[in-house]
């Protein structure tokens, strides 16, 4: 076709382009290989993930397990893995009306080592495909935790496309599967309750919320930094998040209670707003709340010679949120509101102090310390970023100076 | 002609041994005794889209030896007639077939005209009336959550489906070839499937577990997608795991002066679907180390074939689906002729050889 | 014991009764009949043929005329055989006799009656003395000048023309002793008279409408401008029926070589019959096989003229109202003359909705599908577990429901359209009711693809052009198809082909989008995807490439 | 058909559009991963330096182009080089072409079957992409060049909107420290940013379709803008990738200029999942990089044999391509074929080019001598 005239040119094009689309339409019709309805997949809301040999005492659990369980050819049952599934209700034509108030949800569970292998086995127990675009949370148990560190749970939710980053990771120290057959009582699904109530962590400095989630632990994981889970505990009914655990280089060091939390909220300037309450100063016993509302903080790094340490400078804002100190007091001199000031100041750096020692004392970085000296002193951090956090974190010295104004009183005097 | 409300759809069928014999839920019997115990799972039809009550089927059953007879004898306990065009599932316990052949079970679904030959068939050790009461959690009615749970074993390669249907099974007994048949089992509110039913013609030999299940599968090529889990090379005790999306097999016999063996040439494209362990030691991002995993997914996999064959070969003595003795009927057809009448015991004796060619296409989402 | 039976020897007309003799007679009687028949016409022919080659004709004209009236008269009888509705009407002129020829119901009688037979008769009365002088005045020039009070008058020496003239509604006038004829127009005939535009509707301005006169429409025209720039060109399609096509420029605007582009094309068709102006319309665009309009069509004077003086070039066909425009681009399809007549900045509002629901009214139904079977990760949570729960209960999948949906509402439409008045209602109700409540109650299609189904339907209406609208719900189809195939890969890949296609198509040489986001026509968005106050649109649009860009200046003639 | 203009020459502006939109394809999503490896946290300058690199290439090639008006390098290669050197040459600019095409189609295939599909073959996606690339190659320059304008203005908008959504959780921080501790990683990251500035070279091909009365300091602003252009926009890329993700996850994930967006949730707004619609936006664009750069691979070919027509010389490459790109089936093939194309591209750039120049240069001399 290398002589053919410009217009024969032309048809022959077309004919080929012709062609070309048939051949290629054809192959599509062939297959509409990922074609898979909505109501066809199994929405999997949230995880929880166990030491195999968790739980399971009475004698069905036993024959259950050994069901769940299946023959696997190297490696041992480590894991317990189960999934809480969602429950589709049919909404009838007529709309709302037999709409069902409450999401009902199911839990799936099957045990061996590799989180995928067992995911691919539990396929044995459902009647559809597993779809985990909707995951809400990972739950994990303290013993798998310590078992094999974080690195081998987790791996599979950020290698596998299906996962999305926003997946909350919660650590607790009982049974994690418990937690998904936890029905909530509003009523909703509940891995979407965990996720939630884990997003008011701007509200609520007992949570570490600012590290919510998987991308956030990768990326921590990655950089060698700590990775800060929040804890999650149930008792029989009742689901209360608060207080974190921690992991270096992906091994469970401890948990620090929600005071020492708090703390690292306020160092790491990831709090949004917060509730401080204090003595009132003229009635012990008494208590008084300040409620932060904006605040800038400024953690800086300084190297003077050898010996390295932090400054960190918070100017606070906020109201008297509440004061139990009877009527006699006035909130309205500001003698007074310059004393409640000062004192709310001692209250923050004492618990800013109390964080960090229990830092140092478990030889942890929160991440922030590190960071830092990375960013504005890389060589004096290319210096001593071997032994950092054996040798040098648990001797650095945090000075923090906190300046609070209360701006105003509430609505009452 | 009956309308559709006036019929009952039965979704399973349940068939164990007839152990104790209720008398209402029997009948006399001129001749024969009371062998098998027949169980229908029966649709309660709920009007609309409202989820009252919690289970949707209820079990109505009947021992006798003739099906066909007890199934009659059932419309005594039931105010509408049975209705078989919907039948998902036909769970037999292993008890029933350690003593009787299967083609005699099926012998009743096979000759009716009601059935659907995509009716699937398992195989269960403990009671197959207990499988068919189990209500599933997602709110499905139970025949069809059961007959949906084969429908995954192209992902999932502990489960051998890919033929193991009434027709199929049907199919299989006209010519004469050995069966596989998936195996369910259920303890409290879990049932699952997994590993598969052996047969020798119609005869029950026992069962193979998920492991030899999944050698057999890739032997064979019948697997769509995989996960094969080895130990980490760089860092031992952790795992790492390859998801299999497409693979081609060639499972060829050969004859050499004589002497009948098989190869088997198998080549595979994945993703890593998992890695646990330090990702900092294993670098999927240089490519020598994905050669390292490559190679030892390789060998994983020719493991799980090789214990696969010694399991058919040596404990049970099956052509498992009579793969091979077709593959030799269809390749070397005057070799067959010699040896067809002696296969079963040429069987075990004939070598095979696999070689396994993994590639890795994707590390997936993260390092 | 035994017998052989041997078969009877039986009539072949038992059992093939066509066979029988009767049967054979009977046809031959017929071919007889037949021929006998075709003898008479032979000679009826024959005959008409030497009527008519009496005189030496030349080969393109049917006869000519002869100075014998009688003669001219058989020869005009001979062409107008069995036209039943040629009126004869002979009178005398002086002692010459005359004959007037004209067609019954579209010659204005008593037109002709005042102005023709009155004086021509009238002219014995006086002076038959002198015969000379009545004589020397006989010529059809002279009686046309002198005596005749028509308005519009002209010899026809060719007898064609003369058939022609007849044909078109004059009356021939002929007189013995002159070989030639005389044409007087006194066309009327019925037809509608001008009315609002009902394809068209706008809110406020203008709303005259063009009929099917292509005269009365070029009036429209002209009635708006008193441009004499504005240049008619008519010329006759269809080798039958002879239409008359207007060509509409104006001369010192439009793009050089464009009207002698369309005026090449116009003579190229080569067609018997010119019935309707999308004839025309399918005949000149350059690519036929698109599904998209590349010529635009209007029933409104206003928008033709606004066309006119922005350099383009427009089509009237007699005998149809649809008027056509060249060349058309996307943007002009956009346009409706309401925007004109609002604010400027509601105006460009509505554009850029317009443009936005022309995407919606192809795409929305892919998209849908192609989320809802492909990527439903990309809903919210909650929103995916509501909508599983919608589907839960529909037993196809998506791909199909759209579709039925799709035939569905396309059957409802063409119902409406079809449907006289009273009814339409009616159906638009049943649809209404099948559609909205019980095939969702039924659960065979969820409520969320009805909602998008509908979508779609109202944004394709809300397009300014029929004819756009049509290929927006034509293209539905396709992209549905590919977006099953491959998810919201397939959808696109399938707006990159249409992109592709509309950037590909040319009408009149003009790139149909592609003018749009062309760097160097950046100044049309004055008047394209926004519209700018009146004051501030200077210049006419340059994608029409008309020679005088400024709207009011000097130089404009 | 009659096609009253048929707008075959086009602006300077407009030139710029076209190597805007020819150099910035696929490889924003592709190659961020190995820059950030390599130049650690000052990406950012070897970006830069790139930029300013083949900015330098591209004004010595307008150079070229102006010393022969009307003609592309099909046609003054052989007079520069000889006969055989000529055909070398153009063989050479082909071959820069094709290997991007191919490198670019397989990755294109990768990635969406990756994040989109489940068990789809890339070779369908491939083949689907090219299709549409082969029918748009097919119109005549008038068309392409307002698709790549049509494009211009809306896939880019559009794709940096969606992109930049990122911003919502950038972290400053993690660009310190903004100056880079190994310079020679900078360096050789800033030689490796070629891959995303492919494509430079369809100016030796287009400048016979400039209005002949475009100055070349003009056509250099032009150019210039374009370029500027192209490298604020890798800059953005890749700052939010390193403000958003940290260097070390950067380097860990193979596509991190598409998970940059996986952890966005926009508050307030129902949508989710970006990485899709990013993914969605992001295929117009390596639409047009491919088309044009088939377009001119069959401009080449049909220059060399002389035709009327490139149509069939595009017909005759598709299926080398679709085989091209299926050939290569694994990510080591696949990291050979892009450091490969990497240095074809440069020797091409920094060695033809100025060869080309200074011969001709050098041709005028003697020119001028022989006429005395």
């Amino acid at each position: 076709m290398v002589f053919l005239g410009n217009s024969a040119i032309g048809k022959r094009s077309k004919v080929c382009l012709g062609g070309i689309l048939i051949i290629t339409i054809s192959l599509f019709i062939s297959g509409c290989w990922d074609q898979k309805e909505l109501q066809e997949r199994l929405f999997v809301l949230a995880v929880a993930i166990d030491k195999a040999d968790e739980g399971g005492d009475s004698k069905e659990e036993k024959d259950k397990k050994s069901i769940e369980n299946f023959v696997q050819p190297n490696g041992k049952k480590l894991y317990h893995l189960s999934y809480q599934i969602l429950q589709l209700t049919p909404a009838s034509g007529s709309g709302e009306g037999s709409r069902k108030a409450s999401i009902s949800t199911y839990v799936i569970s099957g045990t061996g080592e590799s989180m995928f292998e067992m995911l691919r086995d539990m396929l044995g127990q459902v009647s559809k495909g597993f779809w985990f675009e909707h995951i809400q949370a990972i739950v994990i148990s303290e013993g798998a935790a310590k078992q094999g560190g974080l690195q081998p749970l987790i791996d599979l939710f950020h290698r596998d496309t299906e996962m999305r980053w926003l997946i909350k990771l919660l650590i607790t120290s009982g049974e994690a599967k418990k937690i998904l057959e936890f029905k909530p009582p509003s009523g909703e699904p509940g891995g979407m309750f965990l996720a939630r109530s884990l997003r008011l962590y701007k509200k609520n400095p007992h949570v570490p919320g600012w590290i919510p989630g998987l991308e956030e632990a990768t990326q921590a994981t990655d950089n060698k930094k700590t990775v800060q889970i929040s804890r999650v505990e149930l008792v029989e009914n009742i689901v209360k998040i608060g207080g974190t655990a921690l992991f270096k280089e992906g091994k469970f060091v401890g948990y620090i209670d929600e005071y020492a939390t708090k703390g690292t909220a306020f160092f790491s300037a990831s709090e949004k707003s917060a509730i401080i309450t204090i003595e009132c100063p003229d009635h012990p016993g008494k208590i008084l709340a300040f409620e932060l509302l904006r605040h800038e903080t400024k953690l800086t790094a300084h190297v003077s010679g050898e010996d390295i340490y932090y400054t960190l400078d918070i100017g606070m804002k906020g109201n008297l949120g509440e004061s139990q100190c009877g009527i006699q007091h006035d909130a309205m001199d500001d003698a007074m509101v310059q004393k409640i000031e000062l004192l709310v100041a001692e209250e923050v750096k004492r618990n800013i102090l109390y964080a960090f020692h229990i830092y140092q004392g478990l030889q942890v970085d929160p991440g922030d310390f590190a960071a830092k000296l990375r960013a504005h002193q890389p060589l004096a951090w290319e210096r001593v970023k071997e032994h950092w956090d054996e040798a040098i974190f648990p001797n650095v010295s945090l000075l923090p100076s906190v300046n609070v104004t209360i701006e105003n009183i509430g609505s009452h005097n | 002609m009956r309308e559709l409300q006036d019929r009952n759809f039965v979704l399973a069928v349940a068939i164990d041994k007839a152990d104790e014999v209720k008398e209402v839920e029997t009948f006399f019997q001129p001749n024969g005794t009371k062998r098998y115990r027949v169980s229908l799972q029966i649709l309660k039809l709920a009007s609309g889209g409202e989820q009252k009550e919690e289970t949707k089927t209820f079990i109505k059953s009947n021992t006798g030896e003739s099906i066909f007879e007890m199934v009659r004898d059932m419309l005594g306990q039931n105010s509408k007639s049975l209705w078989f065009e919907h039948i998902q599932v036909i769970v037999i316990s292993d008890a029933v077939l350690k003593d009787v052949g299967l083609s005699e079970i099926l012998d009743f679904f096979k000759r009716d005209a009601e059935m659907r030959s995509r009716i699937k068939i398992y195989v269960t050790s403990g009671k197959a009336q207990s499988i068919i009461e189990f209500n599933p959690p997602s709110k499905e009615p139970g025949g069809v959550y059961l007959a949906n749970i084969i429908r995954l074993h192209l992902k999932n390669v502990h489960v051998a489906g890919s033929r193991t249907d009434l027709g199929y099974t049907i199919q299989y007994f006209d010519n004469k070839s050995n069966i596989l048949l998936p195996r369910i089992e259920m303890a409290d509110k879990v049932v699952k499937l997994s590993g598969s039913a052996v047969f020798k013609k119609d005869k029950f030999i026992g069962y193979a577990d998920e492991y030899a299940v999944a050698g057999l599968k890739f032997m064979l090529g019948t697997e769509k997608s995989a996960v094969v889990t080895i130990d980490s090379p760089k860092t031992p005790g952790y795992q790492v795991v390859f998801e299999l999306f497409r693979h081609d097999t060639k499972l060829t016999p050969h004859v050499e002066n004589g002497v009948i063996y098989y190869t088997d040439d198998i080549t595979m494209y994945g993703n890593i679907g998992e890695l646990q362990g330090d990702t900092s030691l294993n670098d999927t991002l240089d490519p020598e180390y994905l050669r390292i995993l490559e190679v030892a997914f390789a060998e994983e996999i020719k493991r799980t074939i090789y214990y696969a064959d010694k399991v058919f070969k040596k404990d049970m003595k099956v052509d498992p689906v009579s793969r091979f003795a077709t593959k030799l009927k269809s390749h070397e057809p005057n070799t067959w002729e010699q040896v067809k009448d002696q296969w079963d015991e040429l069987y075990p004796t004939i070598p095979l050889y696999v070689s396994v060619n993994v590639s890795i296409r994707n590390i997936g989402n993260h390092k | 014991m035994r017998r052989i039976k041997c078969p009877r020897i039986r009539k072949l007309s038992a059992d093939r009764p066509e066979a029988s003799i009767q049967q054979a007679e009977r046809q031959l009687t017929k071919l007889q009949q037949m021929t006998r028949q075709s003898t008479v016409f032979g000679e009826e022919i024959g005959d008409l043929v030497d009527q008519l080659r009496q005189v030496a004709a030349p080969s393109s004209e049917p006869f000519i005329f002869t100075s014998i009236l009688e003669e001219n008269k058989k020869l005009l009888q001979t062409i107008f055989k069995d036209c039943g509705d040629i009126e004869f009407r002979n009178f005398d002129v002086g002692e010459k006799s005359a004959l007037l020829v004209y067609l019954e119901g579209m010659a204005d009688t008593s037109n002709l009656e005042r102005n023709v037979i009155k004086p021509l008769m009238s002219q014995t009365g006086p002076d038959n003395t002198n015969t000379d002088k009545l004589s020397e005045i006989f010529t059809m020039k002279s009686i046309s000048e002198h005596i005749l009070g028509a308005s519009s008058v002209s010899v026809l020496a060719k007898a064609s023309a003369a058939i022609d003239a007849v044909m078109m509604g004059n009356a021939l006038l002929l007189i013995d002793g002159l070989s030639e004829g005389l044409g007087i127009s006194a066309v009327k005939y019925v037809k509608r008279n001008i009315g609002g535009a009902n394809n068209e509707h706008i809110l406020n301005g203008p709303n005259e409408a063009f009929t099917e006169g292509l005269t009365d429409n070029i009036v429209l025209i002209r009635r708006r401008s008193r441009d004499t720039n504005i240049k008619v060109q008519i010329l006759k399609i269809g080798e039958r029926t002879k239409t008359s096509v207007a060509i509409l420029y104006v001369a010192n605007l439009v793009k050089p070589g464009l009207v002698e582009e369309v005026e090449r094309r116009i003579r190229l068709i080569n067609t018997d019959k010119v019935l309707a102006s999308a004839k025309i319309e399918e005949f000149i665009v350059d690519h036929p096989w698109s599904p998209f309009p590349q010529v635009q069509t209007t029933e409104r004077p206003d928008k033709v003229l606004a066309a006119l003086y922005e350099g383009r070039v427009g089509l009237i066909v007699d005998g149809t109202p649809a008027t056509l425009l060249v060349p058309c681009t996307y943007n002009v399809l956009m346009q409706s003359p309401d925007d004109y007549t609002i604010q400027p900045v509601i105006a460009s509002l509505i554009r850029l909705t317009r443009n936005v629901t022309a995407f919606i009214a192809i795409y929305l139904p892919a998209i849908y599908v192609s989320v809802v079977s492909y990527h439903p990760g990309m809903l919210p949570t909650t929103m995916a577990i509501s909508v599983a729960e919608l589907r839960a209960r529909t037993p196809f999948p998506s791909f199909l429901e759209a579709i039925m949906m799709e035939i569905l509402l396309e059957v409802f439409q063409e119902a409406i359209v079809r449907l006289p008045q009273r009814l339409s209602g009616a159906a638009t109700m049943l649809g209404a009711f099948v559609v909205g409540t019980t095939i969702v109650q039924a659960g065979l299609i969820n409520p969320l693809l009805v909602v998008v189904v509908a979508i779609t339907a109202i944004s394709s209406y809300s397009m300014p052009s029929y004819s756009f609208n049509l290929a927006l719900r034509w293209l539905r189809i396709p992209m549905l198809v590919l977006a099953s195939i491959l998810g919201l890969y397939g959808v696109i890949i399938g707006i990159l082909a249409v992109t592709i296609h509309v950037c590909s198509l040319r009408s009149f040489g003009e790139s149909y989008i592609g003018g749009l986001f062309d760097s160097n026509l950046l100044s049309d968005w004055k008047d394209g995807v926004v519209r700018l106050p009146a004051k501030l649109l200077k210049e006419r649009p340059k994608e029409f490439g008309s020679k005088d860009q400024t709207r009011s200046g000097e130089e404009d003639g | 058909m009659a096609n009253l203009e048929a707008k075959r020459s086009m602006s300077a502006f407009q030139l710029a559009i076209v190597v805007f939109v020819t150099c910035i394809g696929a490889q924003i999503m592709l190659t961020p991963r190995a820059l950030i490896a390599q130049a650690k946290n000052g990406s950012w300058i070897s970006v830069i330096i790139g930029g300013v690199l083949f900015y330098i290439a591209t004004y010595l090639m307008l150079r070229l182009g102006k010393k022969y008006p009307d003609e592309t390098i099909v046609e003054y290669a052989p007079r520069i080089f000889g006969r055989m050197g000529g055909i070398f040459v153009i063989a050479w600019l082909n071959l820069v072409f094709f290997l991007q095409v191919i490198t670019i189609f397989y990755g294109v295939g990768k990635i969406i079957t990756f994040y989109m599909f489940d068990r789809t073959p890339p070779e369908v996606v491939i083949l689907a992409l090219l299709v549409l690339c082969t029918y748009c190659a097919l119109q005549d320059w008038g068309t392409i060049l307002r698709i790549h304008q049509f494009l211009f203005v809306i896939a880019y908008s559009i794709l940096l909107i969606v992109w930049l959504t990122s911003i919502l959780n950038f972290q400053p921080e993690n660009l310190l420290p903004l100056w880079p501790v190994d310079v020679k990683g900078v360096i050789a990251g800033g030689l490796s940013t070629w891959g995303m500035y492919g494509g430079y070279e369809s100016v030796l091909l287009l400048l016979p379709l400039v209005y002949r009365k475009v100055s070349l300091n003009k056509l250099a602003k032009e150019v210039g803008l374009a370029f500027i252009g192209v490298t604020l926009l890798f800059l953005i890329i890749i700052i939010v990738i390193i403000g958003v993700l940290t260097v070390e996850d950067a380097k860990n994930l193979p596509f991190p200029a598409l998970i940059v967006i996986r952890s966005v949730e926009l508050p307030g707004t129902f949508i989710e999942r970006l990485e899709n619609y990013l993914l969605v936006t992001w295929i117009p664009v390596v639409f047009d990089t491919l088309a044009a750069m088939m377009f001119f691979m069959a401009q080449i070919c049909m220059r060399q044999w002389r035709h009327a027509d490139h149509r069939p010389a595009l017909l005759l490459l598709v299926p080398i391509i679709y085989v091209g790109s299926v050939l290569i089936d694994n990510p080591q093939i696949y990291d050979q074929m892009g450091k490969l194309t990497m240095w074809v591209g440069l020797a091409f750039s920094f060695v033809v080019v100025p060869m080309a120049l200074l011969l001709s240069w050098w041709q005028k001399g003697k020119v001028g001598k022989d006429c005395g």
